[in-house]
């Protein structure tokens, strides 16, 4: 069928554009992956991903890199749409959250990373905290390789304060694009704010929420200096092997392949979204 | 028990009083048709009963229970966009049963209601679409078979048929107004149709400017209205206007007709002896204007106007008469052959006659007698 | 593909790791090229590069020069990479028709350039400073096993240990806090822990640490009087296992330590080793607040690693006059004694330090000639010549480290499974044994590695 | 010049054939009416002439020039949407300025034509506001100003009164019509108001489920429709059908009625004459059906029912009259009183039927003669 | 006037809550940015905040950072929009240029600086390429320090492979909300595509490029990765002053004062925007 009357112009006008932008941007991102299939000698071979796969850190990092994600997205999506709730919610004074809550936007992952190990670490604000309030009698180390689960913690909370905002204000954005009518309805015929939530402002909310959640997926992939900041060596994610492949090992090629990886799953990713949150036919009409 | 009270109601957009202290009640199970000229406030006035927009000063109670601050939800409204506001993203079927949904009403039960709505609306085939594969009827169609479903207290209608045609709006009406009564739900219904007013409504609330101006039933709307604005603004064709003035020759009050004419009262009220010698005006209906060849021929009262349009309209005729400068509509059997041009005698039925105050348009004295029990549309 | 301009990663952090300055002063500053003004005398240093270490050479050390010192004749070199491919570029150039006329760098940079015969002879300057009182062992280094002087030794660093003052009085009572063991750390670790005060021995684990130099250069030859050679050996499993005991006591966040002066700040640790220039903040901020001790000894002595800093002349040097005149200068005692001061680096003499010097300074270098001057010590030398593989070679040692402590798996099927690692790393750099391993011809051979 | 010719049109959505080969021409400067049952498709017709919807099959040609594959924009016509479209960002004259603007049209006559559109469709005090501050029908006439201010050739007008009173209704016609004539343009102007459609259309479209039946003036289409279909839909009441059968008795052809009555046919038409046996349908408007008091006293033709209901009308009275078991309508005087329950007679006049094929519903033969000028709303 | 009917309620449950995010959010981030304002010893002092000012970098850094981001934001959103509008289009394949044109989101910041750094490099393909055709007879120096021109060229080129998409999902979720209606009243009121995007699309699209704008401009001032990996120490920005400062120098409190200078200047740019876009009370009506 006829693209709604436009005929073939748009095709013809398009397909210069198109190719110079394929190659603007599949082009190096090939020529650099190329890499992951030589060995340091520069001949074509799998060493390179063998010797990744092989490599002592390799399992852990790809588990802790899973476990984050899963446990830090969730985590986010809530307190974002929550925190987007409020600030939509248009009460008095909900324009200055937005401000307080996208603070921390403008802190870079390692001083995030920092601020929380700062927190976290032995002689840190917590421990003096806890200590104050009489509730540990003497310091903690939350920081300890041997039991991973404060490590875990310490990372998602110092990721979610970090990068909820951007998630945030996208949400933000969503919510201000969805016709007031339909929320309306929903209150005349008796939806509770969970079930509006659940019913109209999240379906309504999907080309935002698909947005929100590739964006922020792909971007936890390459997390690595807060988890370094904070767990040292106790923990380690691909994205930190690819640095330490790349900066203390000096090994491109191995290097290659972890970023080689980290795309792959940004990509399968990215099509897990797409196929769990298809964009249906059905418009605002 | 449902009933609607609105005491004092004001709803402020910036400088615009949409809604201007209003005063309402509507009755357990009664419906109301709300009627006035676009851009009074009717759906403010909806939108406000259903805690959508929140009122600026002033109280609403449903079912005796003060609402004024409640948020819609608490209210147990169904309600009919005037936009439909059906949900893009769910199925026909999921908008008509999401109230229901909203209630936990089991799903057996949901579908039962959601058939028998769709059923009762002709869009029994469309439920698995979305509403952008409707056409506009249909999606205002989905809008009132979400509201029905409900079946609950009070219902608010903001113009529910008006995308439809005239074979289903008639169909509708019937149809809506027999489960209304069923299921005992108070309605409020915006409408920009008489017809569907005239013939709907147990009561008519007429609003200009924000203000109700008129609440009664059909028949006083039409034949007694509350001012020169109703009088005008409700029938087709709207009523006559007469500029008048009060004499007492011997011991009978004459009107004084401007243009001519003089028309005895038999019986005049007592607030319309108070104002012999004044300017008043006469409201007239058409159809109580007795159209006669001239003066000997008939019971004619001396009002005698030039006929300038004859529309014959196959079950009568519609003459447009000037009367000195005022236009007049009155209506003949269709066999009743007048020329145009020609000049006729008017026979005015004095005790069909709404009198009238020139200055503020307001009615003076009680109702007159009502001609046809159902108006024409 | 990355060639040289991509340093960044090699040698500032990674993007957004917090780096840290590896004491061998190697740290993001290339090199503008100085111009080359003929006569006077231009010099490349790979050390004091970093731009603070840089200004202060110039504007401190330097400003004593008779004549004067033009600041752009010192030019910093900020990699051994860069530095290597300059001195080829030189050495090219030919007898003195170079630009450079004294080379500053580690020992082991400037042993390739020794190995490939680019470095003048010396002796008579070396006899000449005899007074000063070079250290005999870095002499000795400064002749690359020739008979030829071909490097003037010109400052040192290395790692000590450090405590805080709480810790002293858990000193084990029988110990010598001048002549420590690893045992005796061991045990003044449970001493603390026993005393309640949870574990307080701390080590630089963390991504920026140095922790890889505590096994290469002080605890292996501790225990089994060498390093690479011995690395699957009896002694060595005795080592790791000795490591596994006393971590016991020592703070779990090591893991997460880059520079000792922080955690023994903020008290987290009590007992820290590391590198001089990762302790100094604690020492200069707090001079009583710590005690400065030499490394402890092992089964096999007092194993340490020196970082010497020598000079050199290449046979390309224009000036070699004026080069001497510069080694006279930055040799001589007073100028050490600035250079102490201002960038931490040692003498590499056993002269007298001048008095007057920051309390925290003569503690730290008090320790440090302590232990090289020490009857047992055992000094033993950083890597050489492993060149792109230098990360691979620490990372095997770190690799053990995390898989046997931290990871808890058998010494033994660890060590077995990390020596042919190790020995690829010699295969493919080509690099000979180091002391105190005994020279090899040929790549340097792990025991127990075919 | 700006004919619109539609070709053979099908415009199909997934299954639906919303439109379906259309075969229509509008003349240069004409005033189509397209009436139809709600979702008959309508809206996809114009939609389809604007380049809105891509047509599966067809050519459409605007003035002569084929445009079937022409984006919207080169297509010059301007539309009025059923969901007004209106632009929320943009004040109402902005809105009502967008077509011009976007014509680079300079800003003085901008202006001028914006405020006069305003002016027309009573808007002008709201041109600052913004879509959102305004009531449903001042958006739906912020819509038509805005299509009417493009003076276009081709108007597209898609039930673009269907939320004002009655009043202002009356008064948008008569202006929309002299200004559509003014500026000469064509337009296909889709409604559901009957009174709209017969008193504005020039001629009359009626759809059914995607198809156009009929095509029209609104006298044709009242008195002569072409199907069963078109019979009921149009007219208030809807058009009577009683099942009757030709018999030919001596020279003369006579229907007679199901349920009773002969009715004696004059002048019959060829075509008709041919269907003589068969069973047929008469289709014969209520006001064409005289009713009298029994048979003698009148010249009733021997069809007598049972009055079922008597609605005074005022102006009339509107019977519901059982004949057998097939309902029909019928209009007497006012003052003609019959009480329900009485029997009848009717006389209905051969000449005004409308005779129909009772399987396909199709008309027999020629229009019948076409009782008032102007049917009654 | 009362919120929509809702009385005090919403506030009373929103404080407690809001009371607890604010803790969160807030909290570390004075608590660090206190540093700034402390000298080395701890004590408190503009020392730092005066080191930064008077750091020979400094100067360099600012005007850099802000000559990128000058550059770097229109050209993205120039690049976006387009890459936006094709997807929008819903043409054949429209949705293979979606991965195309993300493939880059999944590379990390200091990857793209690698990956541009070794076409730009002297002997990179760029160079090689140039040869090839003979357009240059020898490899030409691109990144010299002596002439940034290149040198903010190859970044700029860089940070728009890399970061571009990011920009596109979020105007593309825009996009897909805004009704169909308009853009067909649009057409059929004869706006070309290009008036369509200025008077419709844009406009309705505001939220949506709203918070695309914030977020690529924070992020902006976060990257250092890229310009290192390309300019090493010939160009520095603010984010890669601190990095030093942190890392190199050893000095948390002069680095605390960048980040907070980085922080100040995002929030700065940020109500910039909200200044620049503001959001009608006009909705989707
Ligand atoms: N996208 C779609 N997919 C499937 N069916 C559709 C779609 N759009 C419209 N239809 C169907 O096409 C038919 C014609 O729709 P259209 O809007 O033209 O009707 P209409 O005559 O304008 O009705 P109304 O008077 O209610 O506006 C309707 O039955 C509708 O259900
Ligand atoms: N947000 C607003 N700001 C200012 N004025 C408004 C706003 N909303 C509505 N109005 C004005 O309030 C008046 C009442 O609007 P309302 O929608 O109630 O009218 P209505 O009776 O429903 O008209 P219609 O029959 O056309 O729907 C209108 O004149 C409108 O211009
Ligand atoms: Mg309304
Ligand atoms: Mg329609």
């Amino acid at each position: 069928m006829r693209a709604r009357g436009l005929g073939w112009a748009p095709y013809v006008l398009l397909v210069p554009s198109l190719v110079y932008m394929a190659i603007f941007f599949a082009a190096p991102m090939i020529q650099s992956f190329g890499l992951a299939f030589q060995d340091s000698t520069g001949a074509w071979s799998t060493a390179s991903i063998e010797r990744m796969l092989n490599d002592a850190q390799f399992s852990r990092a790809l588990l802790t890199t899973v476990t984050l994600l899963v446990l830090i997205i969730p985590i986010q999506f809530v307190l974002a749409m929550g925190m987007a709730l409020i600030i939509n919610a248009r009460l008095k004074g909900s324009g200055l959250w937005l401000y307080v809550f996208a603070l921390p936007l403008g802190v870079s992952e390692l001083a995030a990373g920092i601020i929380w190990f700062s927190i976290f670490t032995e002689r840190g604000w917590l421990n003096t905290f806890l200590g104050g309030l009489g509730i540990l009698e003497r310091p903690y180390v939350f920081l300890n390789p041997q039991e991973p689960f404060w490590l875990i913690f310490a990372i998602v909370l110092a990721e979610s304060w970090r990068a909820t905002a951007i998630i945030m204000i996208i949400l933000v954005a969503g919510l201000q694009s969805i016709p007031r009518d339909y929320l309306e309805a929903a209150d005349v015929f008796g939806a509770s704010t969970w079930q509006k939530i659940r019913r109209v402002i999240l379906p309504l909310l999907r080309p935002a929420l698909q947005t929100a959640l590739i964006l922020r997926t792909i971007l936890a992939f390459q997390v690595f200096a807060t988890v370094i900041a904070i767990a040292g060596r106790g923990l380690t994610v691909l994205a930190a092997e690819a640095y330490r492949w790349y900066g203390d090992l000096r090994d491109t090629n191995v290097a290659a392949s972890y970023a080689g990886l980290i795309l792959l799953l940004s990509v399968m990713a990215t099509i897990l979204y797409l196929w769990l949150l298809p964009t249906r036919e059905e418009r605002l009409a | 028990m449902a009933e609607i009270r609105l005491e004092r109601v004001s709803t402020i957009f910036g400088k615009v009083r949409a809604v201007d202290d209003v005063e309402l009640t509507i009755n357990h199970q009664e419906f109301v048709v709300l009627l006035g000229p676009s851009g009074c406030g009717k759906t403010t006035l909806l939108r406000s009963v259903a805690g959508l927009e929140s009122i600026h000063s002033g109280r609403i109670l449903l079912g005796g229970r003060e609402v004024t601050d409640l948020p819609p939800r608490k209210r147990d409204i169904a309600m009919v966009f005037q936009s439909y506001a059906v949900f893009p993203h769910l199925t026909v079927f999921e908008n008509i049963a999401f109230g229901l949904r909203m209630k936990r009403i089991q799903s057996a039960e949901v579908k039962r209601r959601v058939e028998s709505a769709a059923e009762l609306l002709h869009i029994g085939e469309f439920l698995q679409r979305h509403p952008a594969q409707l056409s506009g009827g249909q999606r205002q169609r989905v809008a009132v078979a979400r509201a029905i479903a409900m079946e609950s207290g009070v219902i608010l209608m903001d113009e529910p048929l008006s995308n439809l045609d005239a074979l289903l709006r008639v169909e509708m009406r019937a149809e809506l107004k027999r489960l209304l009564r069923e299921i005992k739900a108070t309605t409020i219904y915006v409408t920009h149709d008489q017809v569907e007013a005239l013939s709907m409504g147990d009561r008519i609330a007429v609003m200009r400017a924000g203000k109700v101006v008129q609440v009664g039933n059909p028949l006083e709307v039409y034949s007694a209205p509350a001012d020169r604005f109703v009088g005008s603004f409700i029938g087709d064709p709207p009523m006559n206007f007469l500029t008048a003035e009060l004499e007492r020759d011997g011991g009978r009050l004459t009107a004084v007709v401007a243009g001519g004419g003089r028309i005895p009262l038999d019986e005049p009220s007592a607030e319309l002896a108070e104002r012999v010698g004044e300017g008043l005006v006469a409201g007239i209906r058409a159809e109580n204007i007795e159209v006669a060849r001239q003066a000997a021929d008939a019971p004619g009262n001396g009002v005698v106007a030039r006929c300038l349009v004859v529309e014959p309209l196959g079950s009568h005729n519609l003459l447009t008469l000037a009367l000195g400068d005022t236009r007049l509509k009155a209506i003949t059997r269709p066999d009743y052959d007048v020329a145009p041009d020609e000049d006729v005698a008017l026979h005015i039925d004095a005790r069909r006659i709404r009198w009238l105050d020139s200055e503020s348009g307001l009615a003076i004295g009680p109702p007159p007698q009502a001609g046809s029990p159902v108006p024409p549309a | 593909g990355t060639g040289g301009q991509a340093t960044p990663v090699a040698d500032t952090p990674p993007a957004g790791t917090p780096s840290g300055t590896p004491p061998e002063g190697m740290s993001p500053e290339p090199a503008s090229p100085g111009p080359g003004t003929g006569g006077e005398v231009i010099m490349l240093s790979t050390q004091l590069a970093p731009l603070e270490e840089a200004e202060k050479m110039r504007n401190a050390i330097l400003a004593e020069y008779p004549g004067g010192f033009p600041a752009e004749n010192f030019v910093p070199a900020a990699t051994a990479a860069e530095f290597t491919d300059r001195a080829e570029a030189e050495a090219n150039a030919g007898e003195g028709n170079g630009e450079v006329s004294l080379f500053g760098a580690l020992h082991g940079d400037l042993s390739i350039l020794a190995d490939a015969g680019q470095l003048t002879d010396l002796s008579d300057l070396a006899d000449e400073l005899g007074d000063l009182g070079l250290l005999e062992s870095y002499v000795e280094l400064g002749r690359f096993g020739t008979d030829q002087q071909l490097m003037i030794p010109w400052m040192q660093a290395t790692y000590i240990m450090a405590a805080s003052q709480e810790a002293m009085e858990y000193l084990p009572e029988d110990a010598d806090q001048n002549a420590l063991t690893w045992e005796d750390v061991t045990e003044w670790g449970r001493n603390i822990a026993d005393a309640g005060h949870g574990q307080r021995l701390g080590f630089p684990a963390g991504p920026d640490g140095l922790w890889h130099r505590f096994f290469q250069g002080f605890a292996l030859p501790a225990f089994t009087g060498r390093v690479n050679t011995a690395f699957n050996t009896p002694e060595a499993v005795e080592m790791w296992s000795w490591l596994e005991e006393t971590w016991e006591f020592v703070n779990p966040q090591s893991s997460t330590y880059g520079f000792m002066q922080d955690p023994l700040q903020s008290g987290e640790v009590w007992v820290a080793w590391d590198h001089v220039a990762r302790l100094r903040d604690a020492f200069t901020a707090n001079p009583e607040g710590y005690v400065a001790l030499p490394a402890p000894a092992g089964p096999q002595g007092r194993a340490f690693m020196p970082v010497v800093a020598g000079l050199a002349i290449p046979a390309s040097a224009p000036n070699p006059e004026g080069a001497r005149e510069l080694i006279r200068y930055l040799v001589s005692a007073e100028t050490s004694a600035v250079t102490l001061r201002e960038v931490g680096f040692f003498p590499a003499t056993e002269a007298e330090l001048p008095a007057g010097l920051d309390p925290g300074i003569q503690n730290m270098s008090d320790a440090v000639v302590g232990m090289t001057g020490a009857s047992d010590a055992l000094p033993a030398l950083l890597p050489v010549g492993l060149g792109e593989q230098n990360g691979a070679y620490n990372q095997v040692f770190r690799d053990v480290f995390e898989s046997v402590v931290i990871g808890g798996q058998d010494i033994q099927t660890v060590l077995d499974q990390q020596t042919p690692n190790l020995q690829a790393v010699f295969d493919t750099s080509g690099a000979a044994c180091w002391s105190p391993d005994p020279p090899s011809d040929g790549p340097c051979q792990v025991q127990g590695a075919e």
